[in-house]
């Protein structure tokens, strides 16, 4: 039993964008980079002509993962619902895409899929007899602001299209059927507490006055996002909240702890992050100043979690305003998020 | 089978891009079944403008975007599909081609399609290659002869 | 999302090769996300270059080899993938084309690839066949692009 | 509880389709919008271009489609056009080959089984049993007149003609099915083909052209064997051509079964061929729809006694009576099949 190591492509976006890493550099950057094996892609990045797969990529991808001793963990798979144009794709069409999405990732060599937090649970159960015979797991993705336990006083924050207790309703088809081809993939933003300096610099850089960006700093999560955002209309006035809406309204929207309900059910997890920064306290190593990983790490190794945290850096929107050599490290970013891993337990 | 399976409106001249002479004449088929079949299994046209009868050799096969085909070169393509919905088009050699206005067109197809084995026949159409007649063969019965105009 | 979605050096007028004649001017961009989509989920652009903006349907979309496209027309690419690295080049039909020297162009997406059902407006985007081509577009996958400056040499 | 569900073959369309009017997206649609069903079944070669080189972009739309409108892919009709090669007769092994890709082709697209036609010699079976059962497809062969349920050597119409067609397939294919459940049979209606209809009658007087030889054959076409009844016709009216296609439909029953006789092969019956020829208002019942040559009231009996628990697919075969009549005159296939469903569900099809 242990928390193994992985990456995203998700987390490399710029570099891939630029042309300046392929699969063969994704997966070799992986162990160069990181000495670990985990790997998680983003099927329509690399995948041309989805989802006519062609033999001569599902080859070369497994012969790269070979090459490098590497693991094809999960892949990310989506559901444009609006590909047809004259209708919307109804749930026995997405269950036929999620079906298609097994097939390709089983040829890939991918334990399990991840599907979209949106995608309805009767799709997925539908879709468990395909899953079942080509082997692979389907892992609904977790992510803010879905909580993971709902009580009496939670809020419905949701702005994709989710009942508020997804997370129940899996764990009761997973319990119904009995099913060990489906399960869930938590996003680490879940427990995301506090905003980090790249937003602020960014808010700066846009326009807010100092002071408003300081007030942010402050107050938030001491109180309700909306009224955070009430006060700060009357205090800096309309057009500085809406530069800092994205920030003003991010947070999490579950407990550490909660991860003890969800532990047996989870098929991988993404290691969601928007920034390192050092930690003061302990030279050379680093430290997310937003997601507390210490205390995550504390329940999932209490939760008796066996399996991959894929890192995802999601922090490359907060300086692509900036000229290209002030803009995020993406690579340096991943290296320091896993020195914190290794730090905290996993191997 | 169809009613009709040449093609109204597909009657046309045809002139050889280098001399600017017309060589001949073509129109459009298409397969009279209700599902398409291998290439290889079109043995051959009859066809009748104005009670003229053509003969084989002075006919091309055109479809699925290559060159014009003879016969025996269309018997080579044992792995083509000639896709239901797809119009072939019957090339006919005749120096000067028809003359304008209304003709008489028969084509009738020749095709090995067929249920499957028939021993009684089935090594004689291997061994000797069939003459297209007006009737047809096999599922193939007659056409009916179509009426078309070279504007 | 990324930063550089129109590529830069790709603008150049066309000229049209029966008459002569330049009847536009072209340039290539790329999806301004992580991932690739079906071709068919492209709605439109929005296209403003100078402080000109260009209605849709003088915009023309070229990829994966084929004949520029309306945006009516990529509505049936339904099995079309644009690959998430290949750029697609909006050719804009504009009897003369633009200057020789530097123009800012700013392309922004309109695009309907999202994260799962969106019950009311996706409805609403079948139904009205799209929706108002903006500079500043709310939703997934879409968000006001920079602006660049690109020269014609 | 056992069902006798409903479907269409794209063969019932094939006018439509041949004028370019229907494609498969519309195929499927129109079996849901017309006739409130689901099952779908589907000649290879009408639809899959490329046969057989299917591309996986038919393969993901087929079945999109078929979802998109909640549709079941029951059964895909496949041939077996041994002259493919032209230079031999394709021999046994290469006709197994062509049913394995076949049964491949069928598993792509989701169906259910597979009819192959009744010529397939049991040895071909034989070899394509066990991909059958990997690919999760069943294989059906076809049971069209004239080949018997109830084998009489006296009647073996193929025999006496040196065909290959075994007459004895339903006695092979039931021992077959005793050892795979993956194997079966596909009988078609017009086993039980007995009488006319208006628009065969109407076709053989225009292309006849004596309404006496056809008043004559109507009136005796019930009271003796139809052999006595040709020898009779050509005595009679020596000018008539009575091997003609449309002289010998008038003359000759299809039948080569009794719809009791259902009950020997109920039990590996895979899917049915709802074959008809013309749907005409019942006028004992308005608003009702029958098929004068074809007795789908015993038919339709005998298979709820049965406990046939399948689909039974349309098969319009009445095209040709009215292709030499002009368009507007011509049959409605979409009415047609419209009309043998309400009779369907009338005589207890869910």
């Amino acid at each position: 039993m242990a928390i193994h190591r992985g990456v995203s492509s998700y987390s490399y976006q710029n570099l891939i964008f630029d042309n300046k890493m392929n699969h063969r550099d994704f997966i070799r950057t992986v162990r160069e980079d990181l000495d670990t094996d985990g790997i998680e892609l983003i099927d329509e990045t690399f995948i041309d002509d989805y989802p006519f797969l062609s033999e001569e990529f599902e080859y070369d991808w497994k012969d790269t993962i070979a090459r490098y001793n590497m693991k094809s963990v999960t892949m990310d798979i989506y559901l444009d619902v609006l590909q047809f144009r004259d209708h919307v794709m109804n749930h026995e069409e997405a269950t036929e895409r999620l079906k298609r999405d097994i097939i390709i990732a089983s040829r890939l060599g991918f334990e399990n899929v991840r599907c979209l937090a949106a995608t309805p649970v009767d799709v997925i159960e539908a879709a468990l007899p395909t899953a079942e015979k080509y082997n692979v797991r389907i892992g609904q993705e977790i992510h803010a602001p879905l909580p993971l336990v709902v009580n009496p006083d939670t809020v419905n924050r949701l702005h994709f299209t989710a009942p508020i207790d997804e997370v129940d309703r899996v764990i009761e088809m997973i319990e119904r059927t009995g099913t060990k081809h489906a399960g869930l993939v938590p996003d680490m933003g879940l427990f995301q507490h506090s905003l980090t300096p790249i937003m602020f610099e960014f808010a700066l850089r846009s326009g807010c006055p100092a002071e408003s960006v300081a007030f942010l700093k402050e107050k938030k999560g001491t109180m309700p996002d909306a009224d955070l955002k009430v006060i700060m209309s009357e205090k800096f006035g309309e057009e500085t909240v809406a530069k800092m809406a994205r920030l003003i309204t991010t947070q999490g929207s579950a407990k550490p702890e909660e991860l003890l309900k969800v532990c047996p059910y989870i098929v991988s997890i993404h290691g969601k992050f928007y920034e390192m920064v050092e930690d003061p306290t302990a030279p050379g190593g680093y430290y997310d100043p937003s997601t507390n990983y210490a205390e995550i790490f504390k329940y999932l190794k209490e939760g008796g979690f066996d399996g991959y945290i894929d890192s995802e850096l999601e922090g490359q929107g907060y300086c692509n305003d900036l000229p290209d050599d002030q803009m995020q490290d993406e690579r340096e970013q991943v290296r320091r998020q896993h020195e914190m891993f290794k730090a905290l337990g996993a191997v | 089978m169809p009613k009709y399976t040449t093609e109204q409106g597909t009657l046309q001249n045809v002139v050889c891009p280098k001399t600017g002479k017309i060589v001949g004449f073509k129109f459009g088929v298409r397969l009279p079944r209700y599902r398409g079949n291998m290439l290889s299994l079109i043995n051959g046209y009859y066809v009748n403008v104005d009670g003229v009868e053509y003969p084989q050799d002075a006919m091309r096969f055109e479809i699925n975007g290559k060159p014009p085909r003879t016969w025996a070169e269309i018997k080579q393509a044992v792995w083509e599909h000639w896709d239901y919905l797809d119009t072939g088009w019957l090339f006919i050699e005749k120096e000067g081609g028809l003359a304008k206005g209304k003709h008489t067109v028969l084509a009738t197809c020749c095709n090995y399609e067929q249920y499957g084995y028939k021993p009684a026949t089935d090594q004689a159409r291997v061994d000797n290659v069939e003459i297209p007649s007006v009737g047809g063969a096999g599922h193939t019965s007659a056409a009916l002869p179509l009426e078309m105009e070279i504007q | 999302m990324p930063k550089k979605t129109t590529v830069p050096g790709s603008l150049k007028n066309v000229t049209c090769p029966e008459t002569g004649k330049i009847i536009g001017f072209q340039f290539d961009v790329r999806l301004p996300r992580y991932r690739g989509n079906m071709v068919s989920l492209i709605n439109g652009y929005y296209v403003n270059v100078d402080g000109v903006e260009y209605p849709q349907d003088k915009i023309r979309f070229i990829l994966n080899g084929k004949a520029p496209r309306t945006f009516e027309e990529l509505k049936s690419a339904v099995w079309e993938h644009w690959n998430y690295r290949d750029a697609a080049t909006l050719l804009v039909l504009k009897d003369g084309g633009l200057e020789k020297g530097d123009h800012v162009v700013n392309a922004t997406v309109s695009n309907f690839e999202q994260y799962g059902y969106m019950p009311g407006r996706d409805e609403k985007r079948v139904a009205d066949g799209g929706e108002p081509i903006v500079a500043n577009p709310v939703g997934v996958g879409q968000s006001a692009a920079q602006s660049f400056v690109l020269t014609i040499e | 509880m056992a069902t006798i569900k409903r479907g269409v073959s794209s063969y019932s369309y094939q006018n439509v389709i041949f004028d370019r009017k229907m494609g498969y997206r519309d195929f499927i649609r129109t079996i849901r919008e017309d006739l409130n069903t689901d099952g779908v079944e589907l000649i290879d070669e009408t639809f899959i271009n490329h046969y057989p080189f299917i591309t996986d972009e038919f393969v993901y739309d087929w079945r999109n489609t078929i979802a998109r409108y909640n549709m079941k892919s029951v059964t895909m009709d496949v041939y077996l056009d041994v002259l493919q090669f032209r230079d031999h007769v394709m021999t046994f092994e290469e006709g197994a080959e062509r049913l394995k890709r076949d049964l491949h082709i069928a598993a792509r697209l989701g169906f259910e089984n597979v009819r192959c036609l009744r010529p397939i010699p049991a040895e071909i079976i034989d070899m394509c049993v066990d991909t059958a059962e990997k690919e999760g497809v069943r294989l059906g062969q076809e049971i069209h007149s004239p080949v018997q349920i109830r084998y009489d050597p006296e009647k073996d119409w193929n025999k006496a003609r040196g065909n290959l067609v075994d007459e004895r397939l339903v006695e092979h294919m039931l021992q077959r099915a005793e050892k795979s459940p993956f194997v079966g049979l596909v009988p078609d209606m017009g086993l039980f083909h007995t009488g006319v209809t208006p628009a065969l009658v109407a076709a053989a007087r225009r292309t006849i052209q004596n309404d006496d030889c056809v008043d004559y054959i109507l009136e005796n076409r019930n009271k003796l064997p139809w052999q006595d009844l040709k020898r009779l016709v050509a005595e009679k009216f020596p000018t008539i051509d009575t091997d003609a296609q449309i002289t010998l439909s008038l003359i000759r029953p299809q039948a080569s079964a009794k719809p009791e006789e259902l009950m020997d092969i109920m039990h590996i019956i895979l899917s049915i061929h709802g074959k008809f020829y013309e749907m005409v208002e019942d006028p004992t019942k308005p608003g009702g729809y029958y098929d004068p040559s074809i007795p789908y009231d015993e038919i339709m009996k005998i298979l709820l006694e049965g406990g046939y628990d399948g689909y039974i697919n349309s098969e319009f075969e009445g095209q040709g009576h009215t292709n030499d009549l002009p368009d507007d005159q011509m049959f409605d296939e979409l009415e047609q099949v419209r009309r043998q469903h309400k009779m369907l569900v009338a005589l207890g099809a869910v």
